[in-house]
């Protein structure tokens, strides 16, 4: 059964430290919100998958400590330039980095969610993403002659964490066309899932919402956080705040500024509440 | 017609790459090729489909992200773009470090799609505005993708062509290296020699061709419904381009 | 582009004889008019793929003579029975059987979905499926020791063709919940559709529509067919006709019968129209 | 109370073994189980989730006919239910043919999804009303699915219970067999021996247990809400068992 939850706060504490704890990309709502809150309790020792690619989620968690390693296939501010925290942190080796690519993520997550042991996955010999990946195999297509292909280890999260335009009771949680949420959620022991609004009745009951709907069989946990995903954006509901993550992309520049951000935008906002 | 800008010339040099295609993507920080694309399916009377990551309104896809990634596997995409912040002369790119990974130089985003995209869309166009011998160099410090691949790996797709703010480079397949296609207008061969850290072929003619210009139909296209399409996935681009919405 | 054509007829005439067709289970919708169109044909030499189980689709064209080959991993009436004409071919060896498993064709169309040569399955080990199948593998779990897995090689149907409640003139297909029929979609070189209606607009428009909408990219033609499933069922249009099922249960228990059931509701539909 | 059917009791009995699970799903062909697992959910007050195939209304899945399958193989599936023409003493099961699979004496729908999820479910639960020895037999003419695998095959999954119209076998995972768990009112041990082609083996105490009857409370469920909710999916038993709707 679905935890309905009050707050962000209360998902973040669902997040324990150490977890493997998979995100969306900026465009995919991103639970800011809980992100936030993580970074106010001093989460510990985070390992981060970005599905496919980071941004600012990841820069407040890595910024402020909270990481101990990330896997992705990139991490940046889009239009704002790079990921000043992100770019730090490797500089400095406080991160352990597993470079990927977008499709072995998705194709270690779908093994998960398939309860296979792996998939396989064209593209990626003779690359240096395959050569520092001692998790990885090199193998042959067993329907071939001398057809090397690569071998990915399925990957299960412990947390999915994402925000969505609305949820119900039950915990089924509309998503729309972002299906990659679904297959988070299908994929990790757990989903947390912070919503613009908890609704009334079942979204399963209409043909039109089920369709773009995450059954609460996969959800752990909803709670409501309005605009939660700010300074991103939820499609068709409110768009990425450009000019703050310029103002974060100029203040992160330094960990000093970056402090100053935090202060400011994640602990002061909480106080101000 | 004077004005041009670089931009603009690479847009529409991509956009003629385009050219009779039935279905192009165009993955992130991509606004120059995303512009072509948008220009190309306006030339192509709307036959040529884009699919512009990140774009909100008109999705081509509904299967979540893996789906553009699927969807070339299959053969489904005609072309798709990448950029570098390395580019050697076997096509290699470089999009996630310099020096010694582990304790780089210089860090950037990483490698995105790039290592299987390149492998499996048949005309992988590469871009790159600063054609410096910085950004294009004699052999790239990390493997993001590789430009050519052993004869026994599944490979449809690969490099087709390098546009950058200088010139064209085609890329010949069975040579493994680049061609100087077209030097754009006020640019020399002797600058691209002296500015390309790679070694690449001439053209088989004794002159090396200019760029052919955007028309002023294309330009007021670009500058027009173009610029305000591209707007709702690169603002800022469209903003520094083509000023405020 | 994909074609909009005007009848099931014609969407008939773009399935070859000889093709590998690809159909969904009763109770995705299915399209009976296009089934019926390609009785009328005389098509020949149809080799059948059940995405997963088959019942009067399959029939039909078995009892008819079109089939060379069936692959799936059922066929049956359901509450009205065994499948006669089905269970009739094999009996007189007039087909040639591959039985499989619902989750092998899946992974198969998933892998074609893929572009992948190959996807692994648990399960089936000890069984006859995997020993009457010379043209999957027994492999070995790169990532186990001594840990066997069955490889399945992709398969890739010329056509897929099913029924839905719309589309619109782009191409785009509402399938809603029934996303076997966008895998199938995917996975095919064609997809045929036909739908209860054409409707204006753009269905990608809509955050909602969306969701359950397979894009035009996939879809070779579509074709309005007014109950097209009859007498199968759409989903929250129209049900199942029990009683015309138990009709037709009843009449092909001999070829003669089945004969008498095609001349009045096959050809005789046709003709009254 | 009189005039309880065999069905009712296999839907009782079977609801019983669901109590505490948190998830079970029922596969095509499964009215009987379907019942039972709706009766289970009702005892339960909600908190067990019953996946139906074919049910049209309240959809515990939206990513296709695979995510059963998907879910399955995740583990988050704790009941399933297989029937067979054959059922062997070894639970391997038979949903093909009788004789010469290529020339065979009877032919049957198929394996469905057994050959995956007898595997992967924990808990399958075998169902066959028929019991004899046409339908129990010393080994199965078709493997489907086998009961048992060697011990390197991975199988988190298999064989439960046998429940027949006759009384209820549980399998002893260890010993790879059946024992005789208990027999309805109305049937006897030596009638079991007799219908029963398979050896299976007795239970440690001297007396075998009556199978429990349904109470009065339970037979009201079955016969007024549960077979309300089962006729969506299965009309004709609802019709059949319940009455015209």
């Amino acid at each position: 059964m679905t935890e309905i939850l009050s707050s962000a706060e209360e998902i973040a504490a669902r997040i324990p430290d150490g977890a493997l704890l998979a995100l969306p990309p900026e465009y995919a709502p991103c639970s800011m919100e809980t992100i936030r809150a993580l970074v106010r309790r001093g989460a510990k020792e985070l390992r981060l998958l970005g599905v496919p690619q980071f941004g600012i989620q990841a820069e407040l968690l890595i910024g402020s400590g909270c990481v101990a390693e990330v896997e992705t296939a990139a991490v940046t501010l889009g239009e704002q330039g790079l990921a000043p925290r992100f770019t730090d942190a490797i500089k400095q080796q406080k991160i352990r980095m597993r470079d990927t690519t977008c499709p072995a993520i998705h194709a270690a997550l779908q093994a998960s969610e398939k309860g296979l042991p792996f998939m396989p996955l064209r593209g990626l010999i003779g690359t240096d993403i395959l050569a520092r990946r001692d998790d990885w195999r090199l193998g042959e297509n067993p329907f071939g002659e001398d057809d090397p292909i690569v071998y990915l280890p399925a990957i299960r999260p412990d947390v999915a964490l994402f925000h969505a335009p609305k949820a119900d009771r039950n915990g089924n949680v509309w998503i729309g066309l972002r299906r990659e949420l679904m297959m988070m959620a299908h994929a990790s022991a757990n989903a947390c899932v912070t919503v613009e609004e908890i609704v009334d009745g079942d979204l399963l009951d209409d043909p039109q919402l089920a369709a773009g709907t995450i059954p609460g069989l996969y959800v752990s946990a909803i709670a409501p956080a309005e605009r939660g995903a700010w300074p991103l954006g939820v499609p068709h509901l409110y768009e990425r705040d450009n000019a703050h993550l310029a103002r974060y992309a100029e203040m992160a520049k330094s960990q000093q500024g970056f402090d100053a951000y935090v202060d400011q935008w994640v602990n002061g906002r909480a106080a101000a509440e | 017609m004077s004005g041009i800008r670089t931009e603009e010339i690479m847009i529409a040099t991509i956009a003629r790459m385009l050219s009779g295609l039935s279905h192009v993507a165009v993955g992130a920080a991509s606004p120059v090729p995303g512009s072509a694309a948008l220009l190309a399916r306006r030339l192509s009377g709307g036959a040529l489909r884009v699919s512009l990551l990140g774009r909100v309104s008109n999705p081509t896809f509904t299967d979540g992200a893996r789906e553009l990634f699927d969807c070339a596997a299959q053969g489904r995409i005609d072309a798709f773009f990448l950029s570098g912040v390395q580019i050697d002369g076997q096509a290699n790119i470089n999009l996630v470090s310099i020096g010694d990974p582990d304790k780089p130089k210089a860090r950037f985003p990483g490698s995105f799609g790039s290592a299987y995209l390149y492998f499996l869309v048949p005309r992988v166009i590469l871009f790159r505005q600063d054609h410096s011998p910085r950004a294009l160099v004699p052999k790239v410090d990390y493997v993001s993708a590789p430009g050519v691949s052993e004869p026994n790996v599944y490979r449809p797709g690969g490099p087709y062509a390098l546009v950058t703010g200088r010139c064209v480079f085609d890329f010949d397949k069975d040579a493994g290296r680049f061609r100087l296609g077209s030097v754009h207008s006020g640019h020399t061969v002797e600058e691209i020699e002296k500015e390309t850290g790679f070694d690449f072929e001439m053209p088989d003619g004794a002159v090396v061709p200019e760029t052919e210009m955007p028309s002023r139909e294309w330009i007021d296209l670009i500058r027009g419904p173009v610029g305000e399409e591209i707007r709702e996935t690169y603002p800022d681009f469209a903003s520094r381009m083509f000023g405020k919405a």
